[in-house]
């Protein structure tokens, strides 16, 4: 037995297995722990900078720094979430409507509009698939999924990770690949949540079930991790107390509140 | 060069109407009892600044009918949802909103800080926020072949604001790893800070300190304010008051609550608000 | 993802000819007992930046035949004097000379480190250090009108070589206020560190280290080397060796006295050489 | 009775009495006493940011500060040497002869080629006033003295104050005008050690003695402030001994060695 957001962090975890660094943005506990999970899978080899934490948070250069070691090249993997999507990958973190007096206005694009060009393996992360999310066309790009041949971008769109399935982003061919869906949902359950279209194999395989090595890790110790900074999401999960030091904000996420528009970076 | 004065409304009082006055966000040190103050002096017409992105302040100033125009790259509050007035002010139109992405708010930053006109800057080209930004520009690369990249006008804000643990008697101020703080202070005209204390060693002499410290050089005006930030918190010294903030939220979804927030915890003075959480 | 290596010599081992390697100037921290290790594996052709001058190390580097190229805003010794083997080696044009500015050598690493291809500066307009620089150029200010100013390319170093009080076992290294090795750390491809001591305290736990802290991410390496500044001081810890200092300009005035430096103190094994001051 | 450094400390002072924030580079144990005696002169007002000095020296974000500052208009008084100084201010650091083989080489421009751009007093300094530093052209241009219409320039030369007296700088006539001449000096004396032609008053005042307030101060307060970072100078002057902690560097500066291309900042 497991839960969704299990099944998430492990699938997530799996796409990170042979990277060096992968940075977490905020309000972003499923990413957060699926990096902690890669790294304890790791032994040590993967580091994590998890935007909130202090113990897996090495920055110490202000805001800008996650900005300037993504353009140096230092971040392998980053997430971004999107209030709409498209079948291009862009993504839309700013508002639904005519810009810039919105029918439903989001917080804003945060650092996607840069990171999105330049961390090798953006993998977007959503907790509403539906068509209001998964549209035709976003309404704003805060960040384009493909940029035309002689813009510098090393980095862009490596998968998108719903609460149904997991596709993969063809840059080439500028359109997701249905990859696996997730137990319960099927290609037709798929295509009828989805605004946009995206390419299919004949047969699409189940999203694997998390192994029970990696359950258990989950349930211990990237629990106990990942409740530094989203108590609330540890403690519902798997009730696991948060080990918090005083000070530290009581910080949670509830995907209720507004997941769909989370913004998973600073 | 520091001056010390003697509450957050001095502070409030150096901050002209119309003023450009950048704010950190929610997590680094916000002068939550100075905007308080500056909401009371019924400050107007201000453009306000996320750096990069500003969150429970940047709301209640909006509310409160403080700003004009906002530039950033979010306003959030993060996991207490939705921003309400700035939500409902953009639903009517009431505000210059300039949307931005946070390394472009650090590099205007930066250029400010360096004295130079503009800075260059990866990504972004293809996005709407480039789209609606007139202010910004595209160049070929001078070092490059069919290569062009954005450039971002220095930003210089007129007043950098916020709330640090610690200042010392020459008016230097601890900011730790904080160093958006720091960043703030070199690239704005005036630096106005509060703090929770004010030591009698000099917070140079130690290089553990002094590592983390902005030279008094650089601050305009520091007010004593012990919990200064609340009702968000500081770290190392205390929480944000979740249940205060959730009352805020819900407060703040109509115009007559967010008034009636005012009236309970902004329009009493200081001294009737009670901060202990 | 530091590296935590036995040896100063294996420092050196990392630094391949031909590398453009980053140096601090002799008060930031110097690892001079890696370079001793430099030139006693030979190496050659290496492509000297100063951040933003270089003082004895590069002396010796250029003496001992291991450098084809300079950067920097200067090669001083300070009040030492001129720098023999530097002078000797321009006047015989044994050296490609880059010269530079302070600024600007800041503002390229600067580039770098945001990863962006070019930093505009402003001052420089003409000067001869702009007219020897080739790869400098000068542009219209986009936003400004007949304002023209210099922008320089990225400074991306192979290797930075330095040496700091301490690192801890993860490989974080603190240099306190010398923020400029930070830069380098952030800026360079490998960036290579001898340090007095490892603690097992981890920097990042403490604000008051954290703040002047590399985190490990940057760094590539480590050895230990006790006094490894010597013979020039560290701040905080030992003052520079004048007597000996003043012993290598002496010597190093002539190509046969800097041999019998070499020979003395250099191309013994490092345990064999008397760090003591 | 007072020494000639003591008459250019206090002649160099007063042209900094008016200030916010004075900074002084590496090598310059005279401008560096002369912020001070202007600092302890103001009662604290003026600030004096001096290279090298751990009590006198705010800077805590790197070698880039003091350059950063200065663009950000925050300092207003910098010195500048020159191992060739010319009549239309230009300075060169770098070497004699043609470049880059020089026949005497010099440690470099340091950040000469910026700051005389940026800092609005610049004060030239040279305690050779000799036809070998006073050219008619400089062989290398580390910093040209004034600029065209159009080039951004708060700043440049203000005074050349050398050992044998003090000279303003005229930025639309591109000249020095002689002001004072030291005790001994005078126009002839002057002209015959200066390379380059400059405008003169009929009658050449004396550059004014120091008064016993500020003798006072020097040879008490600001001697021993400077001693942190120039312990042989002090010593030499007034017999000051360093107060030193351990690991100061020994720094010291003996003018004798070359202190014509003593480069006058960082």
């Amino acid at each position: 037995m497991y839960r969704l957001e299990e099944l998430l962090i492990v699938t997530i975890a799996t796409m990170l297995d042979d990277l060096g660094h992968v940075a977490v943005g905020a309000a972003s506990p499923i990413p957060g722990a699926a990096g902690l999970l890669a790294r304890a899978r790791s032994q040590g080899s993967l580091r994590v900078s998890l935007l909130g934490s202090r113990r897996h948070n090495a920055f110490t250069d202000g805001g800008k720094e996650l900005f300037d070691c993504a353009a140096q090249g230092r971040i392998d993997a980053f997430f971004l979430g999107g209030a709409q999507i498209d079948g291009e990958a862009n993504i839309n973190l700013v508002g639904v409507g005519d810009y810039p007096k919105a029918k439903a206005r989001f917080p804003g694009s945060f650092g996607s509009s840069y990171l999105y060009f330049l961390v090798p393996r953006v993998i977007l992360f959503s907790l509403e698939h539906s068509p209001r999310v998964m549209v035709p066309r976003v309404d704003f790009i805060s960040a384009p999924g493909v940029s035309p041949d002689g813009v510098y971008r090393p980095g862009g769109p490596y998968a998108l990770v719903t609460n149904r399935c997991v596709f993969a982003f063809h840059r080439k061919k500028r359109c997701f690949r249905l990859l696996t869906a997730h137990p319960g949902e099927d290609p037709g359950s798929i295509r009828s949540n989805t605004g946009f279209d995206f390419d299919a194999p004949e047969q699409v395989p189940e999203t694997p079930a998390p192994g029970e090595a990696d359950l258990e890790l989950l349930r211990g110790r990237v629990g106990r991790e990942i409740a530094e900074v989203y108590p609330m999401f540890a403690s519902r999960l798997w009730n696991i107390k948060e080990e918090n030091e005083a000070e530290t904000p009581s910080a949670s996420t509830e995907e209720s509140i507004g997941a769909r528009f989370h913004s998973l970076q600073d | 060069m520091a001056e010390f004065l003697k509450s957050v409304e001095d502070l409030a009082a150096r901050i002209p109407d119309g003023s450009r006055i950048a704010v950190p966000p929610d997590y680094s040190g916000c002068a939550m009892a100075a905007v308080r103050a500056l909401i009371r002096r019924g400050a107007r017409d201000l453009d306000l600044l996320g750096v990069p992105q500003v969150g429970f302040q940047g709301d209640m100033l909006i509310g409160a009918g403080c700003v004009a125009a906002v530039e950033t790259a979010a306003l959030t509050l993060g996991e207490y949802g939705a921003a309400p007035r700035f939500t409902a002010a953009i639903k009517s139109a009431r505000l210059r909103m300039r949307d931005s992405t946070c390394p472009a708010i650090h590099a205007g930053l930066q250029a400010a800080e360096k004295g130079i006109p503009f800075m260059p800057l990866r990504g972004i080209l293809g996005s709407d926020v480039l789209a609606h930004r007139n202010d910004w520009k595209t160049i070929d690369n001078p070092f490059g072949d069919d290569d062009s990249l954005v450039v971002l006008p220095a930003i210089r804000p007129d007043v950098s604001l916020f709330h640090a643990a610690l200042a010392d008697r020459a008016g230097n101020v601890w900011i730790g790893v904080r160093r958006e703080l720091m960043l703030m202070a070199h690239a704005s005209r005036q630096t106005l800070v509060s703090v929770e204390a004010i030591s009698d060693d000099d917070l140079l002499a130690d290089d553990r300190y002094a590592s983390g410290t902005i030279p008094s050089l650089y601050i305009s005006a520091i007010a004593q304010a012990p919990r200064g930030a609340w009702p968000l918190g500081l770290k190392g010294h205390y929480a944000p008051d979740a249940g205060h903030l959730r009352e805020y939220v819900a407060l703040a979804a109509t115009e007559d609550g967010f008034r009636k927030y005012l009236d309970t915890f902004v329009n009493a003075s200081e001294s009737g608000i009670d901060v202990s959480a």
